[in-house]
């Protein structure tokens, strides 16, 4: 079993990595790239703490190999503040409170960011269940919730894309 | 206290890391990154009470990418601690790595360092401890029954002793059995809660950094940071000046992060080798090795008059400490000092016990020996109202403290507003109270 | 740590898997074996994502689902309500975009909730062997489970799934609202002749070693117009054939109870 | 299937600081040459929004604007002691160091203002909007920023304070109790209602009402955030939550988010909230702790609802769906016995 090289765009950049024998995406993200908003909350794929968009859908950044992302795109938290201007996806989030330690808000804003990509006008029940995978153990998800809805509101007032 | 005009005080002006974590660019302590960082995993007990007949870390060492193993023979300093034995408490019980006996199963025995984390876990599954498996006791109440093992010699009969050689920690007003025979009605249950996780989101763990200059550096997510930095010297007998612990901003806490679990043999380690040594918990280890809350059982007898008023309340509870000590006397202490909850009653007599069994040691969650005494007494009250067949809400106006009220703990009650909360919730529920109930103040039992 | 192994057909695919045995792993989705703790020190892991087994056939009469298939590929290729509700209730949206429906197949105890909607479905499973292809009914695929662990029967390449001829309902017994594991997991599917039923498929999940057909609550309710009689011996018969473990969610007693209540619900919902 | 509705309720009190106190916090605040101002404290953010809420204080303190402060935390070799995040205690015994920290710096920055305005500081005010000036003279006036350049380059000065705030220990008596625990006592009520499925023993939360009495509020939102997030806990505890579903077996011991079960999104209710302030006599403007108390009402309250839903008496947690169906089949046993 040897180092391997593969090559991936992250956030629009096209990264080569030197990666170890089973290595997750997670570990070519978080440790590799530095892109840190990639958290690591169990490692088991319970949390969604890791999550991250390959080539345009969920995934758990945990349990992805790197080597079967080899030319894909991904996308952290981090890349949706390319322009460095806040989203107003991440500005529900902070108008709602829907964070408080933190440590969870990068998967979830991605988790929404996936949802609303995919269902620009979600009902309450869809926001509910696209976040599923995301667990928050401050907030009471009450917030979360909230500030999904209201993005979505502000995308259909605006015509804008979620990021 | 008469207030003054308040400017910035009172205003809703956000939370100032909100905007950093909606871009996920919140410094945790494992976001730092430092070249040839090392990783420590923990070979831990199979075994829930045993004697350690041998240890053999040989094939550990030998296993690829290792490049330290720890035992208890490795410690410079203390074998045994207990992170308030600066404060007065004790005795230091709890193996900082196990070494002739393991009390619970996940007890740490010996600590791999290797060049990747899969390294390390591979090291650590190569330890080869062989035990002499001894009878275990898991129940509380059956732990102080007199005919279960006796866990460590410190307490021959499972159970912390408290000063002047209590068996609890104690509370005695006025006098209960009196109360009881007065009493119309005597209302007993028994109450039982959990262990439970706190789980935060970011499980414990830290990164120790050698600076070249003798000190060292920790990145860690712990709730004190002084009172990890003089613990883990402590431990490890070093200068407290050669420790800087940098912390702060701590992905959930919830009072998980207090036990200093992980920043001894992460600094050792670091001492070790000289390089930058990371101790994450695994989500299995933070779910079964991390202190939970502790569980409780408690026994409560209230003496009751027809007209509602609660004489006297007995309450004998029982906290399961798990092996070790860590902070349960002071959660019993807590616990047996908030009773008998937010009420007013001339007889009170409690009895809260720490007792020790084999399983993993709890310590402190969100609401420390209060949560679990709030639920026994709140549910006890609902009892006390159906027996006597009065209004559960007017059967806690009836008893709340007032200020002035002499609490069971024998100090003058003081900013007390149990009524106007209880009163402003009946409003909120749409539960209408008689007009006397209504005009109950926090301020009304020394006029009446 | 295991070794990574990523066959480019389905012949290479089945050959490792014949040559390393027990010690082969397939890795499909990942979201069991991806885990931690990996399977074992050594061994091989058989990635199969480059065999082009992630396509849904539609044709005359079904549909013939690729083994690596994401549930969520699943749910939107393949249009029978017991198999899209079975796939919403598995994990979170990450999970169901990389689960596979050959993985979930595999899935040990409780987890597992495609398969209890497949045999109700009747699907057949397509196995490449070093031998050749091989066809199996997912009944028989269960019942040669042993000790909780599925058989050794090759590379399973793709399921084939008939379109029902009668009314098919799936429902979970399960703690939480989504992503959530199940204490039990039931669906049936009936088929009637005027009012009176002329066969019927009820399948169980969570509730034993490995995912089954319930012959006895399938007798119970075969000539029965699925009235309260039918239905109430279909639900005992299923409670006295379940053996259910005691986990972290639920106890076997509860298990137990729940199988109960769960056939009863979903034969009333295709009453 | 059927499926019955109960209401509960629960009264609690809980105590603000370490039981026995003991357990101090100190602060240090100095004044930078631009004139904002860098608050050093050793405290840990735990997600409740300390860094705010002392920003907040010592704004209030020094009369200045909140954006001016820095809260800067939890460096051992620059922060200023602090017991830890825990009991219920950031707000009042850090809040109370950082009220003292700002008082002494407020008086050093006013003799300054004082010197530069030609007035005795006892005669200066702050409008919180950056500017000093001699109380009801509003154009004899400088600006914070301008004490400040006065201060480092002018007289060679420090504008600074330090804050230490410490309830003294109190020994608890081994016989009777006798102690004083704590610094105050915040209060709360919640009511809920549940929906129980009789057949499955699922217990839903359908509604959570609470009153909160937390002294002066100092942020009132974050307040309200630990109120909803205590609730979302509390169904967890009630319903969900152990390490050892056997207890007290140490097995099946749950390692993962499948199995240790805490509830989703899916399983929150609206939550209503009222907060009443009391101001406490020994708080930092009032304040009571309120970070701890949130899971400690709502417990009780959904059991209560779920022995009022179904008339039968359970008295542990969780109350699993097991736990009610046992319950019932007891119920009815007795009534057939």
């Amino acid at each position: 079993m040897e180092d391997k090289l593969i090559r991936l765009t992250v956030n629009g950049r096209d990264e080569a990595v030197v990666i170890r024998p089973l290595a997750t995406l997670q570990d070519v993200l978080r440790d590799t790239l530095e892109l840190t908003a990639v958290k690591s909350g169990c490692g088991q794929g319970g949390c969604g703490s890791c999550s991250v968009l390959v080539d345009g859908e969920l995934r758990l950044s945990c349990l992805t190999l790197a080597e079967r992302a080899e030319g894909a795109e991904v996308t952290t938290l981090e890349g949706l503040n390319e322009t460095n201007a806040i989203v107003p996806l991440q500005q529900a989030f902070v108008e709602n409170y829907a964070a408080q330690c933190g440590y969870c808000t990068a998967g979830m804003v991605v988790a929404a960011k996936a949802l609303l990509d995919r269902n620009p006008a979600p009902s309450r029940d869809e926001i509910v269940e696209g976040l599923s995978g995301n667990l928050c153990r401050c907030t009471g998800f009450a917030p979360i919730v909230r500030a999904v809805q209201q993005a979505a509101q502000a995308l259909s007032d605006t015509g804008e894309e979620a990021s | 206290m008469s207030m003054k005009e308040l400017g910035v005080v009172g205003r809703n002006v956000g939370q100032r890391d909100l905007e950093s974590h909606a871009r996920g660019q919140t410094t945790y302590y494992e976001d730092v990154h430092y070249p040839r960082m090392l990783h420590l995993k923990m070979h831990r007990s199979a075994e829930p009470h045993a004697n350690i007949v041998k240890v053999d870390t040989r094939k550990a060492a030998a296993s690829p990418g290792v490049v330290c193993v720890l035992t208890h023979e490795d410690l410079p300093g203390k074998k045994v601690w207990n992170g308030l034995a600066a404060v007065g408490v004790g005795p230091e019980d709890e193996p900082v790595l196990a070494f002739d006996k393991v009390r619970w199963r996940g007890e740490p025995i010996v600590a791999v360092i290797a060049e990747t984390p899969e390294a390390a876990r591979a090291g650590a599954a190569k330890v080869e401890v062989e035990y002499d498996p001894l009878p275990g006791v898991f129940d509380v109440e059956e732990a102080i029954s007199g005919s279960a093992p006796a866990l460590t010699a410190h307490w021959p009969h499972n159970h912390y002793i408290y000063p002047d050689d209590h068996a609890a920690s104690q509370i005695r007003f006025g006098d209960v059995e009196k109360g009881f025979a007065e009493a119309d009605h005597i209302v007993e249950d028994k109450y039982q809660t959990s262990p439970i996780e706190q789980a935060p989101m970011e499980t414990n763990g830290c990164i120790a950094k050698p600076g070249g200059d003798g000190r060292i550096t920790v990145h860690t997510n712990t709730q004190a940071v002084h009172f990890a930095r003089d613990n883990t010297a402590a431990i490890l007998g070093l200068a407290p000046g050669k420790l800087r612990f940098l912390g702060g901003t701590v992905g959930g806490g919830f009072g998980g992060k207090v036990d200093v679990a992980v920043e001894p043999i992460s600094v050792l380690a670091a001492m070790r080798t000289g390089r930058p040594v990371k101790f994450k918990y695994t989500r299995e280890e933070e779910m079964q090795v991390s202190s939970t809350r502790s569980a409780w059982r408690l026994y409560i007898k209230d003496g009751v008059m027809n007209d509602g008023r609660i004489v006297a309340r007995k309450i004998t509870s029982y906290q399961d400490s798990g092996a070790y000590l860590r902070f349960s006397s002071y959660g019993s202490m807590k616990h047996a000092g908030h009773m008998p909850g937010p009420y007013t009653m001339p007889n009170v007599w409690v009895d809260a016990r720490v007792v020790f069994t084999n399983r993993p040691p709890s310590s402190a969650m969100r609401g420390f020996g209060v949560m679990a005494a709030s639920f026994a007494i709140e549910l006890q009250m609902d009892k006390v109202a159906k027996t006597i067949g009065m209004d559960p809400w007017q059967l806690r106006l009836l008893n709340a403290y007032r200020n002035g009220d002499m609490r069971a703990h024998r100090k003058v009650n003081e900013d007390a507003a149990m009524v106007e909360t209880i009163q402003a919730a009946a409003r909120l529920a749409g539960h209408e109270l008689p007009a006397e109930y209504q005009a109950m103040t926090s301020w009304d039992r020394k006029a009446s | 740590m295991p070794e990574l192994l990523r066959p480019g057909s389905i012949d290479e695919a089945a050959d490792l898997i014949a040559r390393h045995g027990a010690a082969a792993s397939v890795l499909a989705g990942g979201t069991s074996l991806m885990r931690e703790t990996y399977p074992s020190d050594g061994g091989y892991l058989i990635g199969v994502d480059r065999l082009g087994l992630d396509k849904v056939v539609s044709h005359d009469g079904g549909w013939s689902v690729g083994a690596a298939v994401p549930l969520s590929v699943l749910r939107e290729a393949v249009p029978i309500a017991a198999l899209q509700a079975a796939t919403r209730e598995i994990g979170g949206p990450a999970v169901q975009n990389m689960a596979t429906v050959g993985g979930n197949l595999f899935a040990r105890a409780p987890f597992g909730d495609l398969a209890p909607a497949l045999l109700a479905l009747g699907a057949r499973l397509v196995f490449a062997t070093a031998g050749g292809e091989t066809t199996q009914s997912i009944e028989d695929f269960y019942a040669g489970w042993a000790d909780g662990a599925p058989p050794r029967a090759g590379l399973l390449t793709r399921i084939e799934i008939d379109a029902p001829t009668g009314a098919s309902a799936y429902m979970k017994c399960a703690r939480r609202r989504y992503s959530t594991p199940s204490v039990v997991t039931v669906a049936a599917c009936v088929e009637k002749d005027g009012g009176t039923v002329s066969g019927a498929r009820i399948a169980l999940s969570g509730a034993s070693a490995h995912p089954f057909r319930c012959a006895g609550a399938e007798r119970a309710v075969i000539g029965s117009g699925l009235d309260e009689a039918a239905v109430t011996a279909a639900a005992a018969a299923a409670e006295s054939a379940v053996e259910p473990q005691t986990d972290s969610v639920a106890s076997e007693w509860y298990r137990r109870r729940m199988t109960g209540v769960f056939v009863r619900r979903v034969l009333a919902a295709l009453a | 299937m059927a499926k019955v509705r109960g209401t509960g309720f629960a009264a609690v009190n809980y105590p603000t600081g370490m039981h026995l106190g003991g357990d101090p916090t100190q602060s240090l605040i100095h004044m930078t040459p631009a004139g904002d101002f860098v608050c050093t404290m050793a405290s840990v953010d735990l997600g409740q929004g300390l860094r705010t809420v002392l920003a907040q204080i010592a704004a209030e303190t020094l009369g200045v604007p909140y954006e001016s402060i820095v809260v800067e935390t939890a460096d051992t070799d620059t922060g200023p002691h602090c017991t830890g995040t825990f009991a219920s205690r950031t707000t009042h015994r850090a809040g109370n160091a950082v009220v003292m920290a700002a008082a002494e710096a407020r008086k050093a920055m006013l003799e300054v203002a004082g010197e530069l305005l030609e007035a005795s500081p006892e005669d200066l005010e702050t409008d919180g909007a950056g500017n000093i000036h001699i109380k009801g003279v509003a154009e004899k006036s400088v600006s914070v920023g301008e004490v400040a350049g006065a201060a480092h380059f002018g007289y060679g000065k420090t504008i600074a304070g330090r804050g230490a705030y410490l309830k003294p220990p109190s020994p608890m008596d081994p016989e009777t109790g006798e102690c004083d625990p704590d610094s105050t006592q915040a209060h709360a009520c919640t009511v809920v209602e549940v929906e129980v499925d009789t057949e499955t023993g699922v217990v839903e939360v359908i509604d959570m009402k609470s009153v909160y009495e937390v002294g002066q509020q100092v942020n009132p939102d974050l307040v309200k955030g630990q109120i909803v997030g205590g609730s979302w806990m509390g169904i967890g505890h009630a319903l969900y939550e152990t390490t050892a579903p056997g207890y007290p077996a140490i097995d099946p011991a749950p390692v993962d988010f499948q199995n240790y079960l805490q509830p989703g999104a899916a399983e929150m209710p609206e939550v209503a909230c009222e907060v009443l302030e009391y101001p406490a006599e020994s708080g930092p403007y009032g304040g009571k702790g309120v970070g701890e108390m949130v899971t400690n009402g709502p417990i009780p309250a959904i059991v209560n609802a779920i022995n009022n839903a179904l008339d039968v008496r359970i008295t542990q947690i969780p109350v699993t769906p097991e736990v009610v169906l046992r319950a019932l089949d007891e119920k009815r046993a007795q009534a057939e016995g």
